[in-house]
């Protein structure tokens, strides 16, 4: 399953149907890589502006922010390291670029 | 004894060492375990030569010190799994044996990592392979057995 | 007792309740937990789902600096942090060549091994412990609810029975709780599809809320954020699916161990639910276990 | 001097593709006492043997080495070709150029020079060899049957009308197996009873054959020819010549909830019963374990009511011990529970049932008298889910193998369901259908386009009760690979064959060789497939692995053919491989010492003592002595002598160190 999937992303063969998912992954990552941990309201800010989906889940936000689940900024931890590890797994894939 | 004629280790200048390997093991659970791997055609290091007994149990450790006096650089000894003697108990007596002669061994300084005792059973051809081959690498690694030969030689024996 | 420490970014964020129980307990148990040192995320089902290499060096990265901090047992509440850890530790073991590959992208060794548990097996390792300090019984009737990431794969994972798991079970029980007998123990919550397919966790929690209310819990334990998460936050979706309201709880093991030791709710973040955490007093649930 | 003849066989490219048979024959040619050195392309072959022979007569051979495939294989042909040349059989060694060499190294110098070393080992041997005569020893013709199963009884029948006694033994108290539990079978849709019960009857009248159910055996010594088997009959507590099984016990017995074994725990019996009504032989038994007296000592209501007086409740086991010459293990299988199966709810759900509980239920004689219902509240199920490969073919979770039977008997249960309920919705999840078999293909096609059965390929990843009925979760893989789910009122388990239990001890005993999952190993997987590695024992049935009932009759009668083809001869030829004690002229007397150390390690106690005497029968030593009729050749007392007094025929000191030498 995982193998076929991520063949379908290399090969760019993912189904139209499946792009806000992967929409949403990329998102995921795309945070873990600017802050080296998961940094939600950056993650659902961006999928939000990949999709278009600009309303969904609007009102669950102030909820969360109420019960101190959303925080407004990144943890800080080691950016330099995660950064690092992105760019050296991209450097592996793809070695003439 | 000694009319008969053996081969050296063969050890050409040059050459890379390969083992001489004896094994001993009893007819009904290993000569046809490693018959099985045959018949399967599963490969292995051609370094061993078995010699057939009807149990592990009539398995002389001289015969263990003969062999490494005349060449082998590593000896298997090998049969049935216990509770599955051909002949009830002969193998336990092997094992029996085995622990106090290991002791012995070890104490005249024989070099224990040379001598395997292992159970494969007359359905396990793979494992006869893998058997094979793991005792062939280790005696490789640790190189002729030239120590006890010598001392063989020299009339010790 | 002395452990090491991967709370994971959900803890300390939507999960915070999760953090702070975990927390909470722990200290109730005289167990000092150490953080792993600038730990990083494990990639989650995102690295899973994108890219193999990745899903195993952000996890690798935890792994290693552990090792290098000394830490010979890190405890890793969140199910699927646990869950990344353990394979990532599974899968560089057994092949040299993927070692080589991960240490390169990650760029420091990886060390000796690290084990990695989970806040079960922590807690079972604890159950002495706990029994000695029990001051309140959770004297309640719940569902456990062990989804998917905690015992599975089988082989990898090694912990409790992949179909039907009972450690949580026993631990609940321990505290003086009682469980019921259901099927979806082990369903899946739709977890990381909870922002992309916001429907499908609505159904698929439908099915795991229904069926706990049907064998009359009076709330699901959980071990996993993201289970809560979606059984919980997600309660609207799961109301629409279901067509009517449920109020049933969603607690994690660690608050039930948490309110069995006398920690105050809030210590816990009880408050922090969605669904607001109302058990039936005690002797309501004596008088019906009696009839 | 020796003179040594050496023939090396091709076998084909079996051997001469990696190995240089010229070079071999060449090398063998310079070894001391070799005088005739060929290599051949099959030695097995007729030109071969005759090349043999002749070698032997005009070279004047006194030993020879036929280095080819493993003396497992070949020995007896060469032996014999050897002797009718006028060489002794023994005078005849095989070097294993096949299986230990050709077949397992890749083609190169250092495979032929393994050649050479086994050859010359073999050489050095013969060289030493000693002419040896077969022991002639007396058959027993009397057969043991382990098991009264169909296999078990069609084996026992076979040899009793081919003239000779048989002794059948059944672990339970009745004869017939699991086909008598079975309702109607594949491919005819017979009646399993129908066909089964006049065999039975004539086992039990068949003056030939001794009856020993609710028996076990305890141990077999001796050898083929001359076993001696010992038998526990464990007590009934009735006795079973003077009841005349009128039946009045089993329905006054005051204890009724007994989950009831031949019903699979559908229906309840008594603590004294009998299986089912067309049990062999029709005599109850007493449940100890459940029995009121045995518990409590108070009841004794069946000895009241019973008019012939024949109950016993101070009946004991009895031990029997018998001479019998061959032994056929027909144990049978059993299956796996369906509390192996966590997904499937470990057991717990009462309408989740396994193959043969749905036999019960379908079979006219069971407790539902043939209407399928469902054990939980006794509806009729409207949709009934099967499926198939429950544990078979799964490594991780249960065996390897597939159980060969469940494609045939979940597609005749499903129609059987859709035959007895006709509006009922009958649904099979299958990997594959397996029909291989005279008109069994045939058979689940009726299933499918004329009763209507829905094949799903694909498999079921969870049952769970809800609102009375199971959740059955599944996927079909051939239409689009959607997860599907059915509600069904009952779902049937084809739950793996496996070994029965005991297998592994009985195997101990008999010294037979079993699989890793307990299955008995036969002999030769093509050739020799009915017979163990221990001579004399025979197999049967599903007892080796999974077999349906056609299969298990042909082995059954298989290896009756081989027990009569034993029978048929007066005598055996015995190998002489046996442990010999030294003797010289005196005044040494003997190597001997008398330390009897070789007594302690015979497994046979085939260690005698002997007396040397002068002329007027003083004791001057005594000394150990080989009784070679119990000595069976293992050579552990030879390891253990510390005089070397006592020595192995065939593998003897002088041979082994030669060969050991020669390496």
């Amino acid at each position: 399953m995982d193998f076929l999937r991520q063949e379908a992303l290399a090969v760019d063969t993912v189904s139209p149907d499946a792009s806000d998912i992967v929409a949403f992954h990329r998102a995921f990552l795309g945070s873990i890589e600017r802050h080296g941990r998961l940094f939600e309201l950056g993650t659902v800010l961006g999928y939000k502006l990949r999709t278009g989906h600009l309303l969904q889940d609007a009102a669950l936000a102030p909820s969360m922010i109420r019960r101190g689940k959303l925080g407004a900024l990144p943890h800080r931890t080691d950016r330099q390291a995660a950064a690092g590890i992105f760019a050296r797994v991209r450097a592996l894939k793809e070695p003439g670029k | 004894m000694g009319t008969s004629v053996t081969t050296p280790t063969p050890l050409k200048e040059g050459s890379t060492f390969e083992p001489k390997i004896t094994a001993f093991v009893c007819n009904w659970c290993t000569y046809a375990g490693a018959d099985l791997t045959g018949t399967s055609r599963i490969r292995y290091q051609p370094n061993v030569r078995v010699i057939r007994f009807p149990c592990t149990g009539r398995i002389d450790f001289m015969l263990i010190l003969k062999a490494f006096a005349h060449g082998s650089d590593g000896v298997i000894v090998s049969g049935c799994h216990p509770n599955d003697c051909h002949y009830t108990t002969g193998n336990y007596l092997a094992r029996r044996r085995w622990i106090v002669f290991r002791d012995v061994l070890e104490f005249t300084g024989i070099d224990l990592r040379r001598l395997t005792f292992a159970w494969v059973s007359a359905a396990e051809g793979a494992k006869w392979a893998e058997l094979v081959d793991e005792v062939t690498d280790r005696v490789r690694a640790l190189g002729p057995y030239r120590e006890y030969q010598a001392l063989a030689s020299a009339g010790i024996e | 007792m002395r452990l090491g420490y991967y709370p994971g970014c959900s803890l300390l964020g939507s999960s915070r309740d999760f953090g702070e129980s975990v927390e909470a307990v722990a200290g109730a148990l005289g167990v000092e937990l150490f953080e792993v040192p600038r730990w990083n995320c494990c990639g989650a089902s995102s690295a899973h789902a994108m890219d193999r290499l990745l899903a195993l060096a952000l996890p690798a990265t935890v792994l290693a600096t552990a090792a290098r901090a000394n830490l010979g047992e890190v405890l890793a509440p969140c199910a699927s942090c646990y869950h990344r850890l353990v394979v990532a530790q599974h899968e560089i073991a057994g092949s040299p060549e993927l070692k080589r590959k991960v240490e390169q992208v990650i760029d420091i060794p990886m060390g000796p091994p690290v084990r990695v548990l989970n806040i079960l097996e922590f807690l079972e390792r604890c159950a002495d412990r706990i029994a000695s300090k029990v001051k309140q019984p959770f004297a309640h009737t719940v569902a456990c609810y062990y989804g998917c990431l905690l015992v599975r794969p089988s082989k990898i994972v090694a912990f409790d029975r992949s179909e039907d798991p009972v450690s949580m079970d026993r631990l609940v029980v321990q505290v003086g709780g009682k469980t019921v007998e259901w099927s979806s123990k082990t369903e899946c919550c739709g977890a990381a599809l909870s922002i992309p397919r916001t429907p499908v966790v609505g159904r698929l929690g439908a099915k795991i809320v229904g069926d706990a209310v049907a064998a009359n819990a009076e709330a699901i334990v959980v071990a996993c954020p993201m289970c809560h998460s979606n059984l919980d936050m997600r309660r609207v979706s799961i109301e629409e699916a279901l067509g009517r309201k449920v109020s049933i709880p969603v607690l994690f093991i660690t608050q039930v161990v948490g309110l069995a030791l006398g920690l105050p709710p809030r210590a816990l973040g009880l408050e922090r639910h969605f669904v607001e955490v109302k058990l039936p007093a005690e002797a309501a649930m004596r008088a019906s276990a009696a009839s | 001097m020796s003179r040594i003849g050496v023939f090396v066989c091709h076998c084909g490219e079996n051997i001469a593709g990696t190995v240089d048979c010229a070079v071999v024959a060449e090398a063998a040619r310079s070894l001391r006492g070799v005088v005739h050195s060929v290599d051949y392309k099959y030695m097995c072959s007729d030109p071969g043997q005759k090349l043999l022979k002749e070698a032997i007569r005009d070279k004047n051979l006194d030993g020879v080495v036929v280095a080819a495939c493993s003396p497992r294989m070949h020995e007896p042909t060469f032996r014999a070709a050897a002797e009718e040349a006028g060489l002794n059989a023994y005078q005849c060694e095989m070097a294993n150029l096949r299986e230990h060499c050709s077949w397992v190294h890749a083609k190169g110098e250092a495979t032929t020079a393994k050649a050479i070393d086994l050859v010359r080992i073999q050489v050095e041997k013969v060289k030493r060899n000693a002419p040896l005569r077969p022991i002639r020893v007396p058959v027993a013709r009397t057969a043991l049957v382990l098991g009264g199963g169909i296999a078990g009884i069609q084996a026992a029948l076979d040899i009793a009308n081919a003239g000779n006694q048989v002794i059948l033994v059944e672990r339970s108290p009745s004869i017939g197996g699991h086909m008598s539990q079975l309702s109607e079978t594949f491919p005819t849709l017979d009646c399993s009873q129908c066909i089964l019960t006049p065999r039975m009857v004539e086992v039990a009248r068949h003056p030939q054959i001794t009856l020993y159910t609710y028996a076990e055996l305890e141990r077999l010594d001796g050898f083929i020819g001359n076993f001696k088997a010992t038998i526990r009959k464990r007590a009934r507590k009735v006795d079973e010549k003077i009841c005349n099984g009128c039946g009045v016990c089993t329905q006054k017995c005051p204890v009724k909830k007994i989950p009831d074994e031949f019903n699979e725990g559908l229906s309840m019996r008594r603590a004294i019963y009998v299986p089912f009504p067309q049990a062999v032989p029709n005599r109850p038994v007493i449940d100890t374990a459940n029995c009121t007296f045995f518990k409590s000592g108070k009841c004794r209501a069946c000895e009241k009511l019973c008019t012939a007086k024949a109950i016993r409740f101070d009946q004991q086991d009895e031990v029997v011990t018998r001479e019998v010459g061959a032994v056929v293990l027909a144990t049978g299988f059993r299956t796996m529970g369906t509390n192996q199966f966590p997904e499937y709810g470990y057991g717990r759900y009462p309408d989740l049932i396994d193959g043969l509980k749905f036999e019960r239920l379908a079979s006219a004689s069971g407790p539902t008298s043939g209407a399928i219902k469902r054990p939980s509240d006794g509806k009729i199920p409207e949709t009934v889910v099967f499926i198939a490969c429950a544990g078979s073919r799964d490594e991780q979770k249960g065996v390897s193998y597939c159980s060969k039977i469940c494609c045939m008997y979940t597609a005749k249960h499903a129609m059987l369901y859709r035959h007895k309920v006709h509006g009922g919705k009958a649904y099979v999840f299958y990997m594959d259908v397996r029909a291989a078999g005279k008109n069994y293909d045939e058979f689940v096609r009726r299933a499918v386009e004329e009763d209507g059965v829905k094949y799903l390929r694909g498999r079921v990843s969870r049952v769970y009760p809800d609102k009375g009925q199971l959740v059955v979760k599944g996927v079909d893989t051939l239409l689009g690979g959607e997860p599907l789910e059915i509600r069904a009122d009952m779902v049937v388990l084809a739950t793996a064959v496996q070994a029965q239990h005991g297998s592994e001890e009985l195997a101990q005993k008999l010294h037979v060789a079993y699989d890793k999952y307990r299955f008995f190993a036969e002999a030769h997987p093509k050739l020799r497939p009915v017979e163990t590695n221990t001579a004399g024992i025979f197999l049967a049935g599903a007892c080796q692995s999974p077999r349906d009932i056609p299969e298990s009759v042909a082995q059954a009668s298989g290896a009756a053919a081989k027990v009569c083809g034993l029978f048929s001869r007066p005598e055996l030829a015995r190998e002489p491989i046996v442990a010999v004690v030294d003797r010289q002229p005196p005044p040494v007397f003997s190597h001997c010492v008398g330390c009897f150390l070789c007594r302690s390690a015979c497994p046979y106690q085939a260690i005698e003592e002997e007396a040397i005497r002068t002329r007027n029968g003083e004791i001057i030593r005594t000394v150990a002595h080989v009784n070679a009729g119990l000595c069976q050749g293992c050579g552990t007392c030879v390891a253990t002598c510390r005089t070397k007094a006592i020595d192995l025929q065939g593998f003897t000191n002088e041979q082994v160190f030669a060969e050991v030498v020669a390496i």
